[in-house]
């Protein structure tokens, strides 16, 4: 049978980056073949060009033994392949239904054929087991949702050949699972689907055969069958990879963070947060377990002094916060950080980074107070060589301090983030999601770099989705639920089970 | 087509220098229809704007308003705010340096006055851009909309000053008394005497004092490099502890003193009266040399001059050229900003395959 | 004819023929700015589709193919726009500016290389469009209250005005019940959404353009053909900017742009009415702190009452397909 | 030889249809009937006609004609710099030997059309629009009213002002708008001093078959058989009256007011509207001239004071 996807010596350059460099490997029809490759790899870009994205500086791409010349994404439609991309092509303020449609309308008037699409989208749904409301508004959609929208779209479009690159990088463990009956049923209905993860045991559960790919070149084609995540890491890498870190044993000092009677209420009235109560102390990490959306992300603002409670105490080493009697939260975070919190947030493009600054001139985001004492004068040569020393430090690839932060992979991005944050020598340190659509590679050492500031004194709160992160870092597990705290676990009491039951508990989902 | 595949020199020269040989050729097929040779008109004005030494000071006279009002707008546009007030808060502007010359010019020196004045058009410019500053900080309403109805009611409020108490009883002229000798700015002509009877004056050397501060100050400070991150990213600015409203609301007021500033060269420096709409577009022009100055020192004062050239070199020649109405220069102006502020890459294939070429 | 007498009733009439100028420029902005490029120079398309539709309408003694001419120019110069800021990925305020800076210079010239009078064209005389009674005007013209309801208030405008109207729901149905809304919509909120659900964005957005570039036509048609008989240098009159307003007042929705129109249509007309009006304590207001009144009030509304106005999310940024 | 002579426009323009234009006729007047041509400029600014006045002097002009109050001190201070120049001024006064300052008595040709107009009103409502609120065109409405009162105390009237930006003088469709307005609030006869913009109110008072005045020059050929008359303003006469004397040698410096007396200002009487001045009108209007040229009537100009007295 013809190979669904082939590409034959695919070159692709962006002005000094060699994205990919003859990329050859073809994709069995109805197969399910994985890609994996370290940020920055070249993964997105070789699927882009195939969706007609990005055009190819050179070779030949065969769709089922034709040459095609993918001009741009609506022959690729033409062809039968869909895309679910790295960051979601949704339009926010547009219902389900209308982004469905878009360009796929079928006729001048909309009204005429929203009825019977509507009627379609609702069969898809019942049929693929997906819960969405073809008339909400994107906006007000959880990541999960807007996830089984675009797969949604997909299966309306009637694609044959399936791109999904990281699509599991925002779920939650029962939304992969769903999302891989799902894509079970595709193969079933011979579809060929390409799947781009960071996580290898994705790989191993779902695929009949994955690429690696390294610096824009393919290092191997191997049937899934006959590796494990050992040897898949190792190609990635170019390495062995750790995976259990070494820590020092459990002992806590001081407390410095104590959260009494957490709550916040938000401009519509619904409450987000409810009696939220903890404490943290000196050289542990406390870790938030949680379906996003439950409240984690209004907390980290609040602890970082970017939002503002509606009621209730925190206090920092004893000394309550100072954000009573505020009106708003403008120019808060700047006091939160002289106290001794850093922050690295969830939403690192939006919140962490500007993309228009060069990598230099982030790595001071924040500290900008700190940097230009005297009338505020900005020593650009000393920030220059710090720059330079965390790049070293964290291995940001490539070491440009001067290159725009928006050209970094988003693991370097975050590697950059990290770096910036950890620098200040905070007493506590809020990170957010801090491995999301990071490669192992990177992984490993941003976990050491956690473990190594726990071992040195600092407190450290964790949110994250991943179990398998929230197990490696955590001393204590916290779980949250519908704005509440669910449950409270010892590291050694570890149990996906028992977490997954507490992260459902009170949700009303 | 990447822009980033050219040389620096191509980026920063050839292609702007191209696109200005566009509008110019464009302009020139103009002046042809309209019956005149357009190498004698570029010659005149070329000659009368730059090459002439009165006519360069007139073009730095008129340059050193636009670099006041170019830099208000530009300094806005860091904070991602769009000031189309300039006019409005250089009108104003006007206002409070004569309050502070018609009460105080009888009384005091000149190197008293001169600065007062200055810090009173300052502050009444400041004071004007205050209040859509703050309704964009606190209340979210659109700077651009505000900034616009404060012009309109910026000159619905001078004409009533000006016409109701400003002009002297009995006259005609709707502009107040002339101001003493004490609050004329000195000229430039005393020092160097080939420029001439130009108005050109002291302003023009603060104007290029102001270009060099707000380069330091916007790429030189945290305080600019608050003002950056606020208007690349609101939400990285928060996340970094900058203010937005102050940020907002600052940048504002800044904005309005420079444009306040704007006024000191016409009022105290050529006129010497205020006069009812005596800004004249420069405010608006202000906008058209931010663009294209890419909100950059260099950039502001070289479209500063060069819009001072054409409104110089362009009086002249329709002076000298009856068939050519000074509104062609109008015209010009605007493919001038169209081409070099617009369509910056338009030559950039073409040379970029013309250096492979080479090259290879 | 009590009614008649009553200065609210000519307030009313006179906000009906104010609005077009605006609303049919706020239009022509909202296709465009809701397809993600800014539109600042809708007061240069204004005055050159005022100048060339007075002028042909002189020349040819007709009304209508000034109007069409008209157009054909307000379309190439809003391609043009397009061709700089679509296709070129220029900066869209600098080319709107430009524009508008241009056309004030060329129209002038213009004007005054054809017609040797100033910049004005000659007077259009009967070249104008006629204002149009509907029927049955005649027999209901003494009833109280209906008679002028009738005839003035609804009935004896020119056909423009009628289009404006009709242009607001015609507006809204197209944005949000045609293919070609959709698809703008999307390209002005997420052009990088659209490119991957097939869409050419940049055919779209000059698709907008050129809608854009019609309806402001009809603006800068309604000045000189309708408005004034002729056309006058800089007649435009800062309208262009107003419309903006107006666009980003009603947050770049079709009804409540209009109502914004309709709002700076009334105000002024209110504003005209009370000058020279002597208010109980207050005296005689002068009258340049009466031409205060438009601009204070939507200063006050935008502050006051309105919430935050949220563009479309992609205006003003070219689309690069890169991060 | 000839002397050599210049005008200078201000920012309206040269084809104004107002005392701009006026004074570019009466130049091409003199230079039709002397063969001797002139010089013309345009400035956009205060600081542009200091240079171009400078400018002139060099080039040994001799006699400048500045059209405009804006111009005066810039004539004042260019004249002291160029005593053999010789400098003529309108509407404006400036100091100097060698300066001629000439004003016109607006109020009193306004007066005069106020008259007309309060004959020929048939609601008892009368409109004035003016381009912006300065003290010029105050004085015009100012004269305006005067007449109106004098012939019937009852008659009402509207006034209004196009805006308050350099754009007032240039927005037909606001002039018409305003006449629009004032005619649904009963007004039957509107004088525009407006330049531009009064245009569009003359266009929409013959679309509305209702009676206008015009301005400065003689408009009643815009729209005949729908203006009432026009206030002439003889910038041209004065501007050839300087001129000749030029020629002549008889020129003289100085300040001079020309009223009705002077012929610097009248009402307009022609073939084109001679159909809608009666009889009786044309009496009364020509009755109340005498009597201001007499001395009989004083009116009052706004300027003295600031201050109208009706
Ligand atoms: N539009 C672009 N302009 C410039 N460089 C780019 C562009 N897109 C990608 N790159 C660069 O090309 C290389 C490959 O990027 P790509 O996004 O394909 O990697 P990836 O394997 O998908 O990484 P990740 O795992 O982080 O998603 C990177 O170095 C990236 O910085
Ligand atoms: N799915 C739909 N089915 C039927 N009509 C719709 C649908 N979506 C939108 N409309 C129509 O479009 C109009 C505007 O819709 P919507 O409320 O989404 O607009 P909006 O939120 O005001 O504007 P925006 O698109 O800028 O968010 C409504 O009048 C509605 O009738
Ligand atoms: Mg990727
Ligand atoms: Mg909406």
């Amino acid at each position: 049978m013809q190979p669904a996807v082939e590409f034959q010596h695919i070159s692709k350059r962006f002005g000094a980056v060699q994205a990919n460099r003859d990329v050859s490997f073809s994709i069995a029809q109805g197969s399910i073949h994985g890609v994996i490759g370290e940020n920055g790899a070249g993964k997105s870009t070789l699927m882009s060009i195939l969706y007609g994205y990005y055009r190819a500086d050179g070779g030949k791409l065969l769709i089922n033994g034709q040459e095609q010349d993918i001009r741009n994404s609506h022959e690729a439609i033409g062809l039968g392949i869909g895309m679910v991309h790295q960051h979601f092509m949704l339009v926010d303020n547009m219902t389900v239904l209308d982004n469905v449609m878009l360009g796929g309308e079928g006729g001048f008037r909309l009204q005429k054929n929203r009825k019977q699409v509507e009627q379609q989208l609702r069969d898809i749904c019942q049929r693929y087991a997906l819960d969405v409301d073809p008339l909400d508004k994107i906006e007000d959609l959880s990541v999960g949702v807007q996830q089984r929208v675009e797969i949604l779209k997909q299966i309306y479009r009637s694609a044959n050949i399936l791109i999904l690159d990281e699509p599991t990088a925002v779920l939650t463990v029962q939304e992969t699972t769903s999302l891989f009956e799902v894509l079970r049923l595709f193969k079933e209905q011979g579809k060929t689907i390409i799947l781009i993860t960071h996580k290898l045991q994705e790989i191993l559960e779902i695929t009949d055969e994955v690429t690696v790919m390294r610096a824009g070149t393919v290092v191997g084609s191997v049937q899934t069958a006959a590796t494990n995540k050992e040897q898949l890491a190792e190609l990635m890498v170019g390495r062995p990879i750790e995976t259990q870190l070494p820590r020092a044993p459990y002992a806590p000092g001081a407390t410095v963070l104590e959260v009494k009677g957490l709550n916040l209420i938000n401009a519509q009235q619904v409450s987000l947060l409810k009696n939220i109560s903890f404490q943290i102390r000196a050289g542990e990490i406390v870790a938030i377990a949680g379906v996003s959306g439950n409240g984690q992300s209004e907390l980290l603002e609040i602890l970082s002094g970017m939002r503002l409670p509606t009621a209730g105490d925190i206090s920092m080493q004893g000394k309550a916060l100072p954000y009573a009697g505020r009106k708003d939260a403008d120019g808060l975070p700047a006091t939160f950080r002289e106290l001794g919190i850093a922050h690295v947030p969830e939403d690192r493009l939006r919140d962490a980074v500007v993309k228009n600054f060069s990598v230099m001139m982030n790595s001071f985001l924040g500290y900008q107070k700190k940097l230009g004492k005297t009338l505020g004068w900005l020593d650009y040569k000393a920030i220059l060589k710090n720059c330079q020393n965390l790049l070293a430090q964290f291995d940001v690839r490539p070491a440009d301090p001067h290159l725009r932060i928006a050209l970094l992979s988003g693991g370097n991005q975050q590697k950059v983030v990290m770096a910036r944050e950890m620098a200040a020598n905070p007493q506590l340190i809020l990170v957010g999601q801090p491995t999301r659509g990071v490669d192992i590679g990177t992984i490993e050492s941003l976990h050491a770099r956690l473990l190594a500031m726990r071992d040195a004194g600092v407190a450290i709160l964790l949110v994250s989705v991943e179990l398998e992160e929230v197990r490696a870092l955590a001393d204590r597990i916290l779980v949250m639920s519908g704005g509440c705290i669910t449950g409270e676990l010892k590291a050694e009491e570890f149990d996906a089970t028992r977490i997954g039951l507490l992260m459902g508990g009170l949700h009303k989902h | 087509m990447n822009q980033t595949d050219l040389p620096r020199w191509a980026t920063a020269f050839a292609l702007p220098l191209l696109n200005l040989l566009s509008a110019l050729l464009v302009a020139a097929g103009v002046i042809y229809l309209l019956g005149e040779s357009p190498v004698e008109s570029l010659g005149i004005l070329l000659n009368s704007a730059v090459f002439n030494p009165e006519g360069l000071g007139y073009t730095l006279f008129y340059a050193a308003t636009f670099i006041f009002t170019g830099l208000s707008v530009s300094i806005a546009m860091q904070a991602g705010l769009f000031n189309i007030g300039s006019e409005g808060q250089m009108y104003i502007g006007g206002l409070g340096l004569t309050l502070v010359v018609l009460t105080l010019d009888a009384s005091l020196p000149g190197w008293a006055l001169i600065p007062l004045a200055m810090l009173g058009s300052a502050a009444f410019g400041a004071a004007w851009a205050f209040l859509p500053g703050y309704l964009q900080a606190k209340r979210g309403s659109h700077v651009v909309v505000t900034t616009i109805m404060f012009n309109f009611i910026a000159a619905s409020l001078m004409n009533y000053l000006i016409v109701s108490f400003l002009i002297p009883a009995g006259e005609q002229n709707t502009a107040s008394r002339v101001f003493a000798a004490s609050a004329w700015l000195p000229k430039l002509n005393g020092i160097l005497p080939v420029l001439g009877e130009t108005p050109l004056n002291i302003s023009f050397i603060l104007a290029l004092l102001a270009l060099v501060i707000y380069g330091i100050a916007v790429w030189r400070t945290t305080w600019g490099y608050q003002l950056r991150a606020t208007g690349l990213n609101q939400h990285a600015a928060h996340y970094a502890g900058i203010s937005i409203s102050k940020t907002i609301i600052v940048t504002m007021m800044i904005s309005g003193a420079l444009a306040g500033l704007a006024a000191v060269n016409s009022v105290m420096g050529s006129t010497h009266y205020l006069n009812l709409n005596f800004p004249a577009g420069a405010g608006f022009i202000g906008i058209a040399i931010a663009l294209m100055g890419r909100q950059h020192p260099v950039g502001i004062l070289l479209s500063a001059i060069l819009f001072g050239a054409l409104i110089q070199g362009g009086f002249d020649l329709s002076l000298e050229k009856p068939n050519i109405p000074p509104e062609t220069f109008i015209f010009i102006q605007g493919l001038i900003i169209l081409f070099c502020g617009a369509m910056e890459n338009l030559y950039a294939p073409a040379l970029s395959a013309l250096l492979k070429r080479k090259s290879s | 004819m009590m009614f008649d007498d009553f200065q609210f009733s000519s307030i009313l009439v006179s906000t009906i023929r104010n609005a077009p100028v605006l609303m049919f420029a706020a239009m022509a902005g909202l296709f465009a700015e809701r397809s993600g490029v800014v539109d600042l120079a809708l007061e240069g398309k204004m005055l050159a589709s005022a100048f060339v539709s007075a002028a042909v309408a002189y020349v040819t003694q007709n009304p209508w193919l000034g109007i069409l001419a008209g157009v054909g120019v307000s379309v190439a110069i809003a391609l043009l726009q397009g061709f700089v800021s679509i296709t070129q990925k220029g900066n869209q305020l600098v080319a709107g500016i430009a524009i508008n800076i241009a056309l004030s210079g060329l129209t002038f010239v213009l004007a005054q290389f054809f017609f040797m009078q100033g910049g004005r064209t000659p007077d259009l005389g009967s070249a104008r469009l006629f204002d149009i009674v509907l029927p049955g005007s005649e027999a209901v013209a003494g009833i109280p209250f209906l008679g002028w309801f009738y005839t003035k208030l609804i009935g004896g405008h020119s056909a423009l005005v009628y289009l404006a109207f009709a242009l607001i729901p015609v507006v809204h149905w197209v944005l949000y019940h045609t293919r070609f809304g959709l698809r703008l919509r999307a390209v002005g909120e997420n052009p990088h959404a659209a490119d991957a659900a097939g869409i050419n964005v940049e055919r779209t957005r000059f698709m907008a353009m050129l809608c854009a570039g019609m309806l402001c036509s009809f603006s800068g048609a309604y000045l000189s053909i309708v408005q004034s008989g002729f056309f006058l240098r800089d007649m435009s009159a800062g309208n262009g900017y107003l419309a903006l307003t107006a666009l980003v007042f009603g947050n770049w929705r079709p009804l409540q742009t209009a109502l914004g129109c309709l709002m700076f249509g009334f105000f002024t007309a209110l504003q005209v009415q009370i000058e020279g009006v002597v208010f109980p304590g207050l005296g005689k207001v002068p009258g340049s702190l009466i031409q205060m009144i438009p601009y204070v009030v939507t200063v006050v509304v935008l502050a006051g009452l309105m919430a935050k106005s949220v563009a479309p999310k992609a205006i003003g940024v070219p689309f690069v397909k890169s991060r | 030889a000839d002397p050599k002579f210049a005008v200078i426009y201000d920012a309206g323009g040269k084809f104004d249809k107002s005392f701009n234009q006026s004074a570019s006729e009466g130049a091409e007047r003199f230079k039709k009937e002397t063969k001797i041509g002139f010089m013309e400029v345009q400035v956009a600014s205060d600081t542009q006609t200091e240079q171009v006045l400078r400018n002139l002097a060099r080039k040994k002009v001799d006699l400048i004609a500045s059209i405009g109050f804006a111009q005066a001190q810039a004539v004042q201070n260019v004249a002291k710099e160029f005593p053999a120049t010789k400098f003529v001024l309108i509407d404006g006064v400036a100091k100097g030997d060698n300066v001629s300052s000439v004003l016109f008595k607006e109020q009193e040709g306004s007066y005069l059309v106020g008259v007309a107009a309060a004959i020929a009103s048939k609601s008892k409502k009368v409109g004035f629009i003016g381009g912006m609120d300065i003290p010029l065109i105050r004085n015009f409405s100012c004269g305006y009213v005067q007449g109106v009162k004098a012939t019937d105390a009852k008659v009402e009237i509207v006034q209004n002002m196009v805006g308050t930006t350099t754009s007032a003088w240039n927005d037909p469709a606001k002039g018409g708008e305003l006449a629009r307005a004032q005619f649904e609030r009963g007004v039957d006869v509107i004088f525009a001093a407006a330049g531009g913009s009064g245009m569009g109110t003359l266009q929409a008072v013959k679309e509305k078959g209702k009676l206008g005045i015009g301005v400065d020059s003689n408009q009643n050929y815009m729209h005949p058989g729908s203006m009432l008359t026009s206030m002439v303003k003889r910038v041209d006469q004065a501007i050839y009256d300087s001129f000749m004397q030029m020629k002549n040698g008889s020129w003289k410096a100085g300040v001079v007011y020309k009223g009705l007396k002077e012929g610097g200002v009248d009402w307009a009487l022609d073939k084109d509207n001679r159909s809608v001045v009666s009889a009786d009108m044309e009496k009364r209007v020509n009755a109340a001239k005498q009597d201001i040229i007499n001395g009989k009537v004083k009116v009052v100009d706004f300027r003295d004071a600031n201050k109208c007295p009706v």
